[in-house]
């Protein structure tokens, strides 16, 4: 079957949901691999949106995490405050999504600005709820194109922690551990490896090169002992996928 | 002692140039009417403090209200970037602002303690990310019982909030259903409140609910009704988020000149909400209306 | 993964000798059929936790079940003393038991500060009272933005919640209207949650008010499904305090045989809350009955 | 008209409330104060319950203030939290009914213990919310018996605060000006007063003696200058009384 790369990432992101987790959805892709996981191996799949719905099961495709559709039959409606304070901060959520304009080797995402913070080159969006995410789920997933101009060696802002370096012995954390980061793109998926310390190239999609990746990357990538190709899409993923953005928004 | 107005009475008399401005909502109930008022009342050096600026301020910012803004994610959701929040930002124009930045739990954190006049709230975040070093507001502590170091955040306590609600009584007791965002903590937080609904209702149909009423009219200074105040946002089972506009704001947003003509038509050469609903016209209206889809009631009991 | 289960069963798997356990309700919804099983279940070395220990603690104490109370009043509402809890106290009868006492805003920011796994409150109180003198939990920090001095205590995270709800599906989205008390921070804060309902609806009821819904089933480990749970408190819409039970209990509580009479007769000599409740009799239950008087549905649209 | 002690009592604290104002009720003899308030001269008053209900219309007498009756056609329900953190906390609660076991010439009070704290003679029922209130509320109602054993030299132990005596600079209170206390006792009406800083004899009750206020009080009495006799009810007042309390639980 036909697919196309944004098909291909949302997928392989869908797979790594599993059934009964929770997870923070953010718009986009992250929303559509949600979806996708719940409708066919993750139905206990728990979507909480940082607007402060819990338990969504939204009639269309919301454009904007604060959508009207996702209220509507959603299991329970809280305040923002609460989102963050009942779910988020006591460990509640186990896997958020997050994007950047920048990545770094150890997962650590720049969304607030190119250039320097007091005369922004690119002023971006902002943190938003991303560095509370970053500190305190227990996995993180990141969908993004693979560019050089985002797979940096040096971030020019550090927004989202992630394998929370500058790890002070009395910090307060939830999420002490090591804890997952897996880097989605169009190319490959990388994770946080322990024995690396940094992310690993540990997937390769399929038709892709090793030199394609690092070529696309602003630092020497390590790969994985174990590097494997990415599994195709089944049918069955597709179609459903296609289901859920039938006007082709995203995919 | 009677604190229903309209928009335009509100707005002269509770926003005052220099004032900190907290326009509540998120992506839902956000109060577009107010923020149009406040722009044709040239409205100067505000401080406008919101998680998401949203296209309001973006709106407002061009129109050169803004002196500061404090927030937590500035972008068009779903959609990309605040391009007049960024021309402000990178070039100055029309006017430099200053920022202040959290993250979004910082943001309600401090509005949250503003509410609870509290001094100061504890949150876990913040610790391994840059924002503490380019925001002196973000500092950190030790818990005094188990010494561990947590960040904390300063309350926030507006001159002036404005809240969109569904529906309140005529001295402001509001219910809101849908997502509620931070309209409670905003208005509580807030010196002076301005309040619109889509209904002003009898008390007895907010007597009725108890338990909904997030709102209570102690905190609420002028009651507003305005129907479709937060478009092109939306109010949940009134009216659908204009979509629409968000993806056209993009365009419009590109060029100042096309902004300047936005602002001319839709704000400066528009009275009050009630022409710009009319300007919006049947067809738009007709498009964003929902279907019924009702609650259940629930039963109090009467206890004699 | 099914949650829902029989009260016998409950307190069996989640409620452990020596546990600290906090059964929510603030005169509303006060587990009085939990904390009957947990007498019949000869629960030891218990550390009690509410703001009112009312009549529920005072029974479980007289039975043995307390190590240690923290509260924050402990009286009949409305009526007087607490015998039990005073015998306790005063006399260490039937043992001896320790407390831990706070102001009423002390006990539920703990709680809540539990919910929300902060480490710490601040609250403005208890600094020109005694209170602090006599428990070391009651600290006093700097604001590290205004330098003013504030009160703080720790957060409570008890091992088990009990609370009762109106009604919930089966998988424990819990909604409640009426005084909410404690209810839905004592579930956010607790390591295992038994939420007992009056009734099981389906999950439909409750996808068509989520804003109505105080505890996500995410947080609840037990649903159990009992009637009546709440007797001699009550349940708004469902049936009325039982106030004639609080005023008869201040004399039952006066003597030791009284009340051994009274736990042989009501606890340990009934099997269940079924049971229970028929015991009560018809008459009770009518005459507890309130008038219907239900809310108005509100409309939450939908958008397709 | 003939009254008896309660309702002169329930009367006088009731003229102490002002139209607009926010009081938080207690239950029994301040209940009634502020339902005959809000039946009379301040239909305005806004009746707060510790239990988290605002703008109470109770169909019928509650025995405690949790009772379903103040719920049912309220104006508003929140969590017990969010009462004293979103009205008490900010100051926006003018007057609070207190009572106590023991007084004493600044208006602090103990409903903790008689007798030493780790070994009591009597163990009282705590502070409840009257600690917070005592710190946080513009004004105290406290009506009670005048008994000597309640009007002592010394507290056992101070639970909530009448006049802050304890002041530090640095604290946090709301209400840092000297506020009001009045304590309307079956006898007189104690007022804490700027020129003399502790409570003074205000009012003396239709035929009470001073003499007889200080046998029933523990410390030498000041007397204000500007000495009054307690107005009597009016026959309205009484009327409405007796409305709200028609099987006499509280009169």
């Amino acid at each position: 079957m036909d697919y196309g790369r944004n098909e291909l990432m949302v997928v392989t992101a869908a797979r790594e949901l599993r059934n009964g987790e929770t997870v923070l959805v953010g718009v986009g892709l992250p929303n559509l691999a949600c979806n996708l996981a719940k409708r066919l191996h993750a139905p206990k799949l728990v979507m909480i949106y940082e607007s402060g719905v819990v338990g969504a099961k939204p009639s269309r495709l919301p454009l904007s995490i604060g959508d009207p559709c996702i209220v509507t039959n959603s299991e329970s409606v809280c305040s923002m405050f609460e989102v963050f304070g009942y779910y988020l901060q006591p460990g509640r959520v186990d896997v958020g999504f997050l994007g950047g304009a920048q990545i770094d080797k150890f997962g650590n995402i720049n969304t607030t600005v190119i250039g320097d913070y007091r005369k922004p080159k690119v002023r971006l969006p902002g943190s938003g709820g991303a560095c509370d995410i970053a500190h305190l789920v227990k996995k993180i997933l990141i969908i993004t194109p693979h560019q050089k101009r985002r797979f940096v060696n040096k971030l020019d802002f550090l927004t989202s922690p992630g394998k929370q370096l500058k790890k002070e012995e009395e910090s307060l954390e939830t999420n002490k551990e090591v804890r997952e980061i897996k880097v989605i793109t169009d190319l490959c998926v990388l994770s946080l490896h322990n024995r690396y310390g940094e992310l690993v190239v540990e997937k390769l999609h399929p038709k892709v090169t090793l030199e394609e990746v690092q070529e696309n990357t602003g630092w020497k990538l390590k790969v994985s002992e174990e590097l494997k190709t990415t599994p195709e899409p089944k049918k069955a993923e597709i179609r459903v996928l296609r289901e859920l953005d039938p006007t082709r928004i995203y995919l | 002692m009677d604190k229903v107005m309209d928009m335009k009475e509100a707005i002269k008399k509770f926003v005052k140039d220099g004032d900190v401005v907290y326009i509540a909502g998120f992506t839902h109930l956000i109060n577009f009417s107010a923020g149009h008022e406040i722009i044709r009342q040239k409205k100067k050096r505000l401080t406008l403090c919101r998680p998401t600026p949203d296209l309001i301020l973006d709106q407002m910012i061009a129109a050169g209200c803004a002196q500061k803004v404090v927030f937590s994610w500035a972008g068009n959701p779903g959609v990309g970037s605040l391009r007049c929040f960024r021309r402000a930002v990178e070039q100055g124009v029309p006017n430099k602002i200053e920022i202040e930045e959290y993250t979004h739990f910082g943001m309600v954190a401090r509005i949250h303690a503003g509410a609870l006049n509290l001094p100061f709230i504890p949150l876990r975040s913040n610790i391994y990310s840059d924002l503490p070093k380019v925001n002196p507001n973000i500092k950190f502590i030790k818990c005094p019982f188990t010494h561990e170091k947590v960040s904390v955040v300063p309350a926030l306590k507006p001159d002036v909030a404005i809240v969109h609600a569904q529906r309140s009584d005529k001295e402001g007791n509001a219910q809101i259903w849908g997502i509620i965002g931070d309209q409670k903590e905003a208005a509580y937080a807030a010196k002076k409140v301005i309040l619109s609904v889509e209904e002003i209702v009898d008390e007895a149909v907010i007597r009725r609910d108890p338990n909904r009423t997030l709102i209570h009219n102690l905190v609420v200074d002028a009651v507003v009704e305005e129907p479709w105040a937060a478009h092109p946002s939306y109010v949940q089972g009134y009216y659908d988020r204009d979509n629409d506009f968000y993806l056209e704001w993009d365009k419009i947003s590109r060029e100042p000149e096309l902004v300047e003509k936005y602002l001319e038509e839709w704000v400066y050469s528009v009275n009050d909400r009630r022409e710009y609903v009319k300007k919006l016209g049947v067809e738009k209206i007709m498009k964003l209306q929902p279907k019924r889809f009702y609650s259940l009631p629930v039963d109090y009991g009467l206890y004699l």
